[in-house]
């Protein structure tokens, strides 16, 4: 077999999936054997890099070439220039926006110095689709190493020793749940890997199997072994087919090779996985609602206790984590629980994966280890709030999560830390907002989803979120009143005290969490009838500038409710009571002297009312 | 055995125990509102929805819902501090404010449990406003939906499936729209609903009322032209009085027959006449059919299925198309006192059949439908005109304000008022064949019954079974009530696997006292049990306990019929069934 | 593996008497070959009503909604009543009532593209094309879903049709893109 | 497919494997591995760079060395090419001249071994892209 000297990296996840890196792909591919360099030079479909903003990217071993935005027609010009002339191409290199400058290699981008990948460490790496691939890089090594050389009781002390934590959002210890589900009697049980990523804004399960299927699997395996439970099923959104798909030819790989099926390395210890499908439901990311789905039912939560540990799928004990939470679990097996452990803080250890997006720099996915500082990630990884703008606060933990703001940006981000400012861990999704996003309109845009993904059970949530989103919706149309901000604390307390599932006692939080933190903008909706963002289009005024309006009447003539008042040749004025916000005034005037302002005019106001009553 | 402390009372309990029960053990009502339970019949319905029964647990982060959480040895609870009162007036009001404003109007006033809780708590403003929930509006024969005011506590779906089987209803869509309601939506009428009507007696709000039919009794009493005969079921006079504030248990015969008179009707008769006519007929046809078993004739149909129940014939056309031929024949006693009244006793007064008009006072709901059965109908006329529930007369008596409690005892009219103990009986679960048993011992041996009570019939399981010997021949019985229970009998006679000659099948738990027409058991399932006594203590004060001693009865054959299963007796009270499952049409309604 | 078969309504014309599992006859608006397709779909899930969601994923893929007719065969051959089926079908956001259009339009309305304007392309997809968020326009050409993060963040604003992706979609490129399949 | 039955089998699919991804793996962390680096531009390659950077290749694999080799553009020395850059572990890059496949057996066995220098080194004065 021959040593390919070069490796040509094509990230083929959703993303750069979506801006045809298929059929980068394909003419990398299609080059390098036109070229007579299929010997040399092996082009490779992998996961997600992360760096999702640029995509489709192109990485280049061993140099670390990291290409972005390449499109198919660059495929020619990488092989003929990069690959055999060894000149890299320089316009497709990684732009640093502060030094304006062009990044050789990965290694020099802001966006990966600070990242650790432990669950993202195949992501990128390998081809998913080839399991020889994934083999080469350990995978099946931690299960051989458990099945053949330790305990079930050693491996759930070694789980438990390390610290990890469930990476869905409460953070529960993954090995105090294995052991508890251990130790629960059942004629069968079952290994749940919940893959129903619905937090708008978060992906980071959906690229761990799209890019490294197997550690996932695994695993499971390694979880089954644990608990004594010899089926396993992925819960996994139907909107992802890519993941499907790689998650179909893996099972099948892994079964072909014997990792999975029977007497696995000739071991009593036998496992199956089975996919599940979600359609389309929040809600199914709380762990007994997905059980009621994968059971054929309405995706409804149930009370806990009992905890699915004690009775889950079809009333057996079931051990439920999520993917990102498994993907860590071989390598600690293969590395120690003590390598494990000295990575992150005291009570939250290991790395997390982010989704970062909104209005950054760089859109994508990165693993930091956690106690990281959000200015870190911010201004290091993320490359700062896009076009320079001031930043504001960054959403986390999707709808059930709060936002973060400038106070909290030297803040080491852990499990507790975020449960302290009002926010949570959440999936992982990091949204950042800059000044022209007005909080208000934040809340009520997770409101908006909570709304319409409440399953509907139990009334506080069925109703409450309801009323939450009706009462932002007034404030930012200018119709809130100075109770309505009492409503929202009142009705966001009692949802978290008595709604019945995770989705719902975590509904309020960002309308607690922004009002916590920028209740003056609260304020300012309700009592100034201002947003000082501008997003609310109710509260921007049409204004006449007095020094630009000629008089000329053209306004007054357009203006379908008459709310411009004004003498011929003397500046208009508009009454703010009447006007509709149409805009249709400032389309006819010619002379620019219509502007679109976040103050309430209320001096203009007056003089208006004192003209109309001479 | 676990200890905790509730509202600083120390309560020992089982294990296993809710936080809720473990309150009442103690004393302390924790309200409820989605929670319901008839725990003689292991009916639960406890979907943690409505939150109302929140309680404050030390050391826990949120509150728990008392009905679903299991008490914890050493667990301090506060059922009533400021955060659970502020929670659950919250919640109240939350549930309110999806809720129309209609109280006054609405058919529940005065029985509405959400109303109740409004006025617990104190409830006097509202500062939710916001969208409301809107659906259309189902009128069927039996049941109206008005889910505007369903607050998805989920126990009609409940009833519907887990106790009844039917499937129904279920929960639609999802979040803010979610209601309970038939496959796409679609109206009752066209759904697999037997109009049991057991989701209306669990209904804690107005959301599912009864088609309230007074008003058409008012039209005809007020109609000089017409002659109203009025017939009352036996369950009605075992719960007509806990609408007026009587102990469940009262039998009212006396005082309900005074007050149809008092209300206007012409003739007050009883169901119980039609029951013992019942069980001639029917009696009559099991043991022809145990006759022709035993001769080894092959065309012989067994078990016989009693069929008096409405509800339950409507199940077995839905679900059973392909067992039409296993039910008697027999018409339900309803439909035999309507098509008896409105040709012999219509003939023997001299009243044509259209100027009378027959009245049923039911403890049920399927019996609206029942009597609008076109094959119970003469040349359009039915025999039965209109079918009220005891809930309908109970608030008929209200309206004509005659103060119930003072009223004397009444007797029926003759001829078609005259019973035994084997019919008043029918109302429990049991009856209907314990009655049976009665006769059919004297005809088929032609020995006299000693022991008339058969308490190997009784009871309230689910399913029961019972060998009589009729002097050598043993009859394996079988009892089911509430359609799950009906159904498990129903497969194992689909499978040919089915031990039993004869099975009683009644709808509704309990039998026709646990009717949907009855007054409301606010899950007290003790209520059922004292009516079911009180009808078996009818039965024991009767003179005559079987059916075919009945003299009016004897004297109906001599006089009109002839002999049970003639050709005028079939002609007049056997029916026919229908499969109703064999063609799957969606009406969907814009 | 059988093809897609499209339900159109003349479809719904056809009467067929069709014999359950337990016997029982029913009788089924459905073209034989569309209750045979369910039969088999049914059938490849054991008839299991656990398996409910994946016979109507599957059911969709085929026939690309899942009209009551076929919600009734279903729940029929899993002996289930048609009312649960119906409460799972309307329960879950992917199981649709209503055939897309020939061109499904996909709006990712997930935070990300929120944040970055996703709203106001909505906006004017529903004006030029005359229809909300779920229905299908009456050539049965388009119809408007909105979804929620499809993972192609970095696009944000992220638009499908059918499976081609948009990214960085602005609300005036939305008439740009209707006009590439309005031929 | 050959069934993986041991820890064993796994280890030797894996060490078979290997191959495919090694490059990847010490791409991860150049730093502390020997780098290679073959000038590969149309002077390098007219004058036997193709064959050196194979020679490179197979034979650090061959004697356990754990190194990247890679191919760069012109270093500007077209004079001396074949031209090869050595990146030793903390060491500052040196670049060889005229290295041919006896001249890179040389470099491997003395200076990637033993750190000696060895002849036809370049000064260095430029930067490699």
């Amino acid at each position: 077999m021959s040593h390919y000297k070069m490796h040509l990296l094509v990230c083929a996840g959703t993303g750069c999936h979506s801006s045809e890196s298929d059929l980068v792909y394909e003419m990398l591919h299609d080059e390098v054997e036109r070229k007579g360099l299929s010997n040399d030079v092996q082009v490779i479909r992998t996961g997600c890099f992360g760096f999702c903003e640029k995509g489709p990217i192109v990485k280049v071993l061993p140099d670390n070439t990291f290409y972005t935005e390449v499109k198919p027609g660059d495929a020619q010009e990488i092989i003929d220039e990069h690959v055999i002339k060894g000149r890299k191409v320089e316009r497709l290199l990684y732009l640093d926006p502060e030094t304006n400058e062009h990044v050789l290699d990965s290694k020099h981008m802001g966006f990966y110095k600070k990242q650790l990948r432990v669950a993202l460490r195949n992501c990128g790496t390998i081809d998913p689709e080839n399991i020889d691939e994934s083999i080469a890089r350990d995978a099946y090594m931690a299960l051989g190493k458990v099945i053949t050389e330790m305990t079930p009781r050693e491996t759930i002390e070694l789980i438990k020793r390390s610290g990890l934590r469930g990476r869905g959002g409460a953070g529960f210890p993954t090995g105090l749940k294995w052991e508890i589900t251990s130790k629960n009697h059942g004629d069968r049980k079952y290994v749940v890997c919940n893959a129903d990523e619905g937090d708008p804004g978060a992906f980071m399960d959906r690229s761990i199997l799209e890019g490294d299927p197997h550690s996932v699997l695994e695993a499971m395996a390694i979880c089954g072994y644990c608990i004594g439970a010899s089926e396993g099923l992925i819960y996994i959104r139907a909107e992802y087919p890519l993941a499907i798909r790689r998650l179909r030819i893996a099972i099948s790989q892994a079964q072909s090779y014997g990792l999975l099926g029977e007497n696995i390395f000739g071991s009593d210890f036998s496992f199956n996985i089975k996919l599940r499908y979600g359609a389309g439901a929040f809600v199914c990311g709380e762990e007994t609602a997905l059980i009621h789905s994968m059971e054929g039912l309405r995706g409804e939560p149930t009370n806990k206790p009992p905890f699915p540990a004690e009775r889950g799928y079809l009333g057996k004990p079931t051990c439920v984590n999520n993917v990102e939470t498994f993907a860590n679990i071989p390598v600690i097996v293969l590395k120690g629980a003590e390598w494990f452990a000295s990575i992150g803080t005291e009570k939250s250890k290991g790395t997390k994966v982010f989704a970062l997006a909104g209005k950054i720099n760089n859109v994508g996915l990165i693993e930091v280890p956690m106690g990281i500082t959000l200015r870190e990630i911010i201004y290091e990884i993320g490359g700062g709030v896009k076009e320079g703008k001031k930043f504001k606060a960054v959403q986390t933990g999707g709808p059930s999560g709060g936002c973060l703001t400038e106070k909290h940006l030297d803040t080491p981000i852990d499990y507790e830390s975020l449960m302290a400012a009002g926010s949570m861990m959440g999936s992982g999704g990091m949204i950042v907002l800059d000044e022209d996003d007005c909080m208000v309109s934040v809340a009520k845009f997770y409101l908006d989803f909570i709304v319409e993904e409440s399953c509907g059970k139990c009334a506080p949530c069925r109703i409450g979120s309801k009323r939450l989103y009706e009462t932002l919706d007034r404030i930012t149309l200018g119709k809130g009143e100075q109770e309505d901000i009492e409503i929202l604390k009142n009705l966001g307390m009692v949802m978290k005290d008595t709604a019945l599932c995770g989705l719902g006692q975590t509904a309020p939080n960002p309308v607690l969490s922004t009002l916590d933190n920028f209740k003056e903008e609260y304020l300012e909706h309700v009592n100034e009838k201002k947003c000082r963002s501008g997003q609310c289009r109710d509260l921007l005024y049409y204004v006449i500038l007095e020094e630009e309006c000629t008089g000329c009447m053209a306004c007054t003539r357009v203006c379908p409710t008459h709310a411009i008042i004004g003498e011929r040749r003397n500046p208009h004025v508009i009454n703010q009571e009447v006007c509709i916000k149409c805009g249709a005034c400032m389309e006819k005037c010619q002379f620019d002297a219509i502007s679109l302002q976040k103050d309430y005019p209320r001096e203009v106001q007056l003089t208006t009312n004192n003209e109309l009553t001479v | 055995m676990i200890e905790l402390t509730i509202d600083k009372k120390k309560v020992r309990v089982e294990k296993g125990t809710t936080i809720l029960k473990a309150a009442r053990q103690a004393g302390i009502e924790i309200p409820t509102l989605c929670h319901y339970e008839l725990c003689d019949m292991g009916i639960e319905n406890k979907p943690g929805g409505c939150r109302i029964c929140v309680v404050e647990v030390e050391g826990r982060r949120n509150l728990a819902p008392s009905c679903i959480t299991e008490a914890q040895d050493g667990m301090v609870i506060h059922t009533h501090s400021i955060r659970v009162l502020n929670a659950r007036k919250t919640v109240l009001r939350l549930i309110i404010s999806d809720h129309p404003f209609d109280c006054l109007v609405c058919a529940k006033s005065g029985h509405c449990d959400l109303q109740d809780l409004a006025v617990q708590f104190g409830i006097r403003s509202q500062p939710y406003v916001g969208e409301q929930s809107r659906y259309r509006k189902d009128t069927s024969p039996s049941i109206i939906r008005d889910v505007d005011k369903c607050i998805m506590c989920r126990r009609c779906e409940m009833i519907c499936n887990e106790v009844q089987s039917v499937g129904a209803l279920a929960a639609v869509n999802r979040g803010f729209m979610s209601v309970v309601a038939p496959a796409f939506e679609m109206n009752l009428e066209d759904s697999p609903c037997t109009y049991c009507g057991q989701c209306v007696s669990v209904c804690p709000t107005g959301a599912l009322t009864e088609k309230d039919h007074t008003i058409e009794i008012i039209r005809a009493l007020s109609n000089p032209s017409k002659t109203v005969v009025v017939q009352t079921a036996p369950a009605v006079r075992a719960a007509l009085g806990e609408e007026f504030g009587m102990p469940a248990g009262t039998l009212v015969t006396g005082k309900m027959v005074s007050a149809l008179r008092e209300l206007g009707f012409d003739y007050v008769f009883d169901t119980d006449f039609s029951a013992d006519l019942t069980i001639m007929e029917e009696g009559t046809e099991l043991l022809q059919r145990v006759r022709g078993y035993l001769e080894g004739d092959s065309n012989v149909r067994l078990p016989i299925l009693t069929s008096c129940c409405p509800g339950w014939v409507n199940f077995f056309e839905h679900n059973y198309p392909d067992l039409l031929d296993v039910p008697s024949t027999a018409k339900s006693p309803q439909q035999m006192f309507g098509a008896i009244a409105k040709s012999y006793f219509a003939e023997k007064i001299g009243v044509k059949r259209n100027d009378m008009i027959v009245v049923s006072v039911m403890p049920c709901l399927a019996k609206k439908y029942e009597c609008q059965r076109d094959e119970f109908k003469v040349g359009g006329n039915p025999d039965v005109d209109y079918s009220i529930s005891t809930r309908e007369l109970a608030s008929f008596i209200k309206q004509a304000n005659i103060d119930f409690l003072e009223l004397p005892d009444g007797e029926f009219d003759d001829p078609l008022g005259e019973s035994t103990g084997a019919a008043v009986i029918f109302g429990n679960t049991g009856g209907v064949i314990e009655a049976a048993c009665r006769t059919a011992y004297e005809l088929y041996t032609g020995k006299k019954l000693e022991k008339v009570d058969f308490h190997e019939l009784r009871g309230m399981d689910g399913i029961r079974s019972a060998t009589i010997d009729f002097n050598g021949l043993e009859l394996n019985i079988g009892i089911a009530h509430g359609l799950r229970n009906a159904r498990k009998l129903l497969d194992e006679v689909r499978e040919g696997k089915s031990k039993f000659h004869a099975i009683e099948v009644m709808a509704c738990p309990g039998g026709c006292v646990g009717g949907a027409g009855q007054p409301f058991n606010h899950g007290d399932s003790g209520v059922l049990g004292k009516r079911a006594a009180a009808l078996y203590a009818a039965d024991q004060e009767m003179p005559i306990r079987k059916s075919h001693e009945n003299p009016s009865i004897i004297k109906l054959y001599e006089e009109f019929l002839g002999e049970p299963g003639s050709e005028l007796a079939h002609k007049l009270l056997h029916t026919e069934y229908f499969a109703k499952s064999n063609e799957v049409t969606i009406h969907l309604q814009g | 593996m059988s093809q897609k078969v499209i339900i159109t309504p003349e479809a719904f014309e056809y009467m067929e008497k069709v014999t359950g599992t337990d016997g029982v006859e029913v009788r089924v608006n459905l073209p034989k070959e569309i209750i045979e397709q369910i039969n088999e779909i049914c059938d490849s899930f054991d008839n299991d009503p656990g398996e409910l969601i994946n016979v109507l994923h599957e059911a969709q893929n085929r026939f690309g909604y899942l009209p009551a007719e076929v919600q009734d065969m279903v729940a029929h051959n899993l002996h289930i009543p048609v009312a649960q089926v119906y409460g799972v079908v309307t329960f879950y956001s992917y199981f649709s009532m209503i055939p897309k259009g020939e061109h499904p339009i996909s709006i990712c309305v997930g935070t990300a593209c929120y944040v970055r304007g996703a709203e106001r392309v909505l906006e004017e997809f529903i004006k030029e094309l005359g229809i909300k968020v779920g229905e299908t326009t009456p050539d049965g050409r388009f119809s408007i879903n909105c979804l929620r993060c499809v993972g192609a963040c970095g696009l944000a604003p992220v638009v499908l049709v059918g499976d081609k992706v948009y990214g960085r979609v602005s609300p005036d490129g939305v008439k740009q893109i209707i006009a590439e399949y309005s031929s | 497919m050959a069934v993986i039955k041991t820890l064993d089998d796994l280890k030797k699919r894996q060490e078979e494997m290997k191959a495919r991804v090694n490059l990847r793996d010490k791409a991860e962390d150049p730093e502390s591995l020997v780098q290679v680096k073959v000038a590969m531009a149309t002077c390098g390659i007219a004058s036997g760079a193709k064959e050196v950077m194979e020679f490179f290749v197979t034979e650090l694999n061959k004697r356990s060395i754990d190194a990247v080799v890679t191919q760069t553009g012109c270093m500007g020395y077209c004079f001396a090419e074949p031209t090869v850059e050595i990146t030793l572990p903390g060491k500052e890059p040196i670049v060889f001249g005229y290295v041919d496949v006896k001249k890179a057996d040389e470099i491997i066995e003395r200076y990637i071994k033993e750190g000696e220098l060895v002849d036809g080194i370049i000064p260095q004065n430029y930067n490699t892209i």
